[in-house]
């Protein structure tokens, strides 16, 4: 796994710490999307059979593939179901985010 | 300063010839010298015209040439359909591409008047019909503005190298048969 | 012909001498679109190009939009890059135009300043670049060839100033300048790469090892700071600018001056202001005018942007009367350069009578008589005789 | 070929803003897992901009730009002048832009970037219109699609857009350009062995992808990919490439499913008749009995339906 992580950013505070033109660098999020979701993914181990479906398919790419086993990035999924509507032995299910509390 | 004013059509290198004169000015005696073509699209065979000045000190001046010492008419067939007389300075030089007669020209009286039938030798020389470097040799030997060594060098920094002997032996032509009718300026 | 001993002294166009200046700055990326008439300045840069003269990328675009566009591309990958256009093909640009400032690359260009259609006419005057005065840019007006020539080599000194980071249009009075020879020094590459060192990009640059993502979207939050920096950056170019012209001076012999430079306005009492070809014309109406006993002098605007503020404030309080050419209107007001000149002069001392001449549109000639009435009716002016503020200078039915 | 496991775990694009279910920034994402680390990004205005690169969160980790939104094309084409300038090795330089940006006011750009022959990857994402300004009609949006500005009112003749969408592809291929290839999210390992066909193809390549949008088109989240299969199933979306000089279909279904399967699971549809129906219906008949004509049938070891 290769990926951003949320930094806490350092906003300039005087002209001296303005970037010289409007670039910032690459790769720094100052923010999640866990916010956004109603309902989560929940992957059930026992039925997944690595196909890597989920992992390649989430516009998010919050589906963490390590080694063979896939975990959920919860705080930059969506929750838009992709993944579970894809999975090819439906090991994945979405469940309210009451239900997950 | 001096200004000069050089009547062509499209296609026969009236403003070459007007760049000549400014190179061989620039070499001679480090002159201060300014060419330009009448502005805008260029159509073959449409009046056009090119311009020289020439001073000893720097040329600040980038309105238009109203008035000139020296004009150039590349083509005699002008004559009738430009106003070729205009602006011309009361002693001015007229020097015309012309079997003709200089008298056979009207010109106002203190005017002087040349011609030289450029067409004849062009075509026994470049075999085209390309006036331009033998009105510039012409206007050296009538003028005295500049040395035909001058001259010469400005053909050769000017012209593309494959065609620049034939020219250098129209202007030595030209100059060689006006230098005898000069009238000291 | 070209030597690497000593400056070369040519006679060429004011289009060839821009692409020599730029030449000897060696960029590396040039895209170009053809318009009458800046053309003969990149078809002599894609000469030098194809004779392995010059070591460059040669992008024949199919828009001005596209030119701008594609110098952009390079210029985020830190190459040092030239374009040109006029006119139409500026106002094509605009958009690229601000894009660029706004993003903060010190690209060059050249502008043959003609007017905009309609109607149409390929002839000169101030009307394109006049339009393009809010696009960011550092915008500079030259008066002869050789000082187009020395400004191409300048502009990428000034632009690529750390401090300065802002675009500059290097403007050239279609054919009056584009397309008149006139005998200029061309200085060896030798003394160009000694006075201009190859482009080091700052920050703002995409690098495969520093990832960075340009010219990024930036919320009202902080939109505001971005702007300030660009004024920042212009106000210091007013610093700069005479600094580059004072070194360039130092090291090739010959300087063209600040934000303006001043003709015999020492002890003047009436002066004109003027942009461009012009103003080489009028110092021969001064001189002459001052044979005559008028305190006369010129002002010469070389840098519309950054705009000579501070210096025009201090000519209000040592004249009586300022006239002011302008070659465009803006329709519904007065000249563009008027408008500041006047707004610039009532931040100083004293209070000098004014004039707006509109003179020079679309290829129409500026005469030494037509230079020598508008002294005549600022002295006028300022002795208490009535004229109008703004006036056609030579209307066909108003002879002058 | 592209081998799926193989992609790298690096995440390129990560943390944007995009909708849920969003096939853009799954083809984005994608992408930049082929093309790698060493590209240089160019993508205009569009959603893609809005959702990345905001100040100071940003989604792309590789170098990147946000384009004038009428020049991604020559924007590609200095950068591509840059690199050979810089003699810069083993970069790609990409470009991803919508159906607008690619088709309408970023066409000319596009074209003289191609017709150049500079070494750039092109992707054009279309979601069939312009979807950061709040769907409004593009030249890529079908028939019968209710946008904002070519909307269905109820009245009658009130059918959405009133045109066929133009053909990206034969206009990519009458730039002679080195390769381009249609291509579809759902479709998975087609779509990257044609990304991974563009990015080593020496000189201009041209991706059109399909890209499905549950916001613009009215569909749950959860729906991109089901509704990318059913546009190939139906035959209203089309599998191809061209390379070499030659066109040729990647894939062709032996049978169409109806096109109500398609149109009717999204709301941008719903106002369609049977009548609609039978006329897209018949466009697509036409269209692919061309398409048979003039590319022939697909090679034997490609996807057959």
């Amino acid at each position: 796994m290769s990926k951003p992580t949320t930094v806490v950013f350092h906003y300039p505070t005087d002209k001296t710490e303005m970037p010289e033109g409007p670039y910032a660098i690459a790769g720094v999020l100052v923010e999640t999307n866990a916010g956004w979701r109603s309902v989560r993914p929940i992957i059930a181990d026992d039925k997944c059979v690595q196909c890597d479906k989920c992992w390649l398919i989430c516009p998010d790419g919050a589906i963490d593939r390590i080694e063979k086993s896939y975990t959920v990035d919860y705080d930059f999924c969506k929750g838009c179901g992709l993944c579970a509507c894809e999975c090819p032995t439906k090991a994945i299910r979405m469940i309210g985010e009451g239900e997950a509390e | 300063m001096l200004e000069i004013r050089w009547h062509g059509r499209g296609g026969q290198g009236g403003f070459t010839a007007a760049r000549l004169l400014g190179m061989a000015a620039s070499l001679y005696k480090n002159y201060y010298v300014q060419a330009f073509p009448s502005f805008g699209p260029e159509r073959r065979g449409a009046p056009v015209l090119g311009f020289t000045r020439i001073d000893d000190k720097p040329i600040h001046d980038h309105s238009k040439v109203y008035s000139c010492d020296y004009v150039v008419v590349l083509d005699e067939s002008l004559m009738k359909v430009v106003a070729a007389w205009e602006g011309l300075k009361p002693d001015g030089v007229m020097l015309i591409n012309s079997a003709r007669d200089p008298a056979s020209f009207q010109a106002a009286p203190h005017h002087r008047v040349y011609t030289v039938d450029a067409d004849g030798i062009v075509q026994a020389v470049l075999k085209q019909p390309v006036t331009n470097t033998a009105m510039f040799g012409a206007l050296v030997a009538v003028s005295g503005l500049v040395s035909l060594e001058a001259a010469l060098r400005a053909v050769e920094l000017t012209l593309p190298p494959e065609i620049c002997e034939p020219n250098k032996q129209v202007v030595a032509t030209t100059y060689d048969l006006l230098k005898g009718q000069a009238v000291p300026a | 012909m070209s030597s690497e001993a000593a400056p070369e002294r040519r006679f060429i166009s004011g289009n060839e001498a821009v692409a020599w200046g730029v030449r000897l700055c060696r960029p590396q990326v040039i895209a170009a679109y053809p318009i009458t008439p800046q053309t003969t300045a990149v078809e002599k840069l894609a000469e030098f190009i194809e004779k392995h003269e010059l070591e460059c990328e040669y992008v024949n675009v199919e828009s001005e939009h596209s030119a701008m566009a594609a110098v952009m591309g390079a210029a985020m990958l830190g190459c040092r890059t030239f374009t040109a256009s006029s006119s139409q093909g500026l106002l094509y640009m605009c958009e690229m135009l601000h894009y660029v400032s706004g993003s903060r690359f010190p690209i060059v260009m050249m502008n043959a300043n003609r007017t905009v259609a309609a109607p149409w006419n390929i002839y000169g005057d101030h009307r394109d670049s006049m339009a393009m005065r809010d696009a960011g840019w550092i915008q500079l007006y030259v008066e002869n060839v050789q000082e187009a020539l020395d400004m191409m080599i300048q502009a990428y000194k000034m632009a690529e100033h750390p401090q300065v980071q802002t675009p500059v249009m290097v403007c050239l009075d279609g054919f009056v300048l584009t397309h008149t020879y006139e005998v200029i020094s061309i200085p060896t590459q030798q003394e160009v790469d000694g006075w201009l060192p190859p482009y080091s990009p700052s920050e703002n640059v995409l690098d495969l090892n520093a990832p960075k993502s340009l010219c990024i979207s930036v919320s009202p939050e902080w939109q505001t700071e971005f702007r300030f920096q660009q004024q920042e950056a212009m106000e210091a170019a007013k610093a700069i600018i005479p600094i580059v012209d004072t070194e360039f001076a130092a090291c090739f012999g010959r300087g063209h001056g600040g934000l303006i430079e001043e003709y015999r306005c020492d002890d003047a009492e009436y002066v004109l202001v003027a942009m461009g070809s012009v103003v080489g014309t009028s110092r021969l109406v001064v001189d002459q005018l001052r044979d005559e006993g008028l305190k006369v002098g010129l002002v010469k605007v070389r840098f519309f942007r950054p705009f000579p503020k501070q210096e025009f404030a201090a000519l209000a309080a040592r004249v009586k009367g300022v006239g002011v050419i302008d070659r465009e209107v803006s329709f519904g007001y007065e000249g563009a350069l008027y408008t500041e000149v006047k707004a610039a002069l009532v931040s100083g001392a004293g209070n000098p009578v004014t004039i707006n001449f509109v003179a020079g549109l679309s290829g129409r000639d500026i005469t030494k008589e037509n230079i020598a009435t508008m002294y005549r009716k600022v002295i006028a002016s300022a002795g208490g005789e009535t004229e109008p503020e703004m006036q056609f200078a030579g209307l066909r039915w108003e002879p002058w | 070929m592209v081998k799926l496991h193989d992609l790298p775990e690096q995440e390129l694009l990560y943390g944007h803003k995009a909708c849920p279910g969003c096939a853009a920034t799954i083809i984005a994402r994608l992408i930049l897992k082929v093309t790698g680390e060493r590209t240089f990004l160019a993508y205009p205005a569009s959603c893609l901009s809005t959702v990345t690169s905001i100040y100071p969160q940003m989604a792309f980790s590789v170098p990147s730009f946000t384009s004038p939104f009428a020049a991604t094309g020559a924007v590609l084409s200095g950068m591509a002048a840059a690199v050979k300038a810089k003699k810069m090795q083993n970069v790609t330089v990409l470009g991803i832009a919508g159906d607008g940006g690619t088709a309408d006011i970023g066409l000319q750009s596009l074209s003289g970037a191609v017709e150049r022959g500079h070494k750039i990857l092109y992707v054009c994402y279309d979601n069939e219109a312009y979807m950061n300004t709040g769907i409004q009609r593009s030249s890529l949006t079908p028939f019968g699609a209710a946008t904002t500005t070519s909307p269905a009112v109820g009245c009658a003749g009130s059918i959405g857009e009133k045109k066929f969408k133009k053909n990206l592809f034969e206009i990519m291929m009458a730039h002679r350009i080195a390769y381009c290839a249609t291509a579809n999210p759902a479709y998975l390992p087609d779509f990257l062995n044609k990304v991974e066909k563009a990015k080593n193809t020496d000189g201009p390549s041209f991706l059109h992808v399909f890209a499905p949008c549950p916001t613009g088109w009215g569909f749950p989240s959860d729906q991109t990919l089901a509704i990318g299969r059913l546009a190939v199933e139906t035959g209203l979306w089309f599998l191809a490439e061209y390379e070499n000089g030659k066109a040729r279909l990647t894939m062709m279904p032996r049978q169409f499913k109806p096109v109500q399967a398609y149109l009717g699971g999204q709301k941008r549809f719903k106002h369609l008749t049977e009548q609609e129906w039978a006329i897209i219906a018949a466009q697509r008949d036409r269209e692919w009995a061309e398409m048979k004509d003039k590319w022939g049938r697909p090679s034997k070891n490609q996807v057959k339906g």
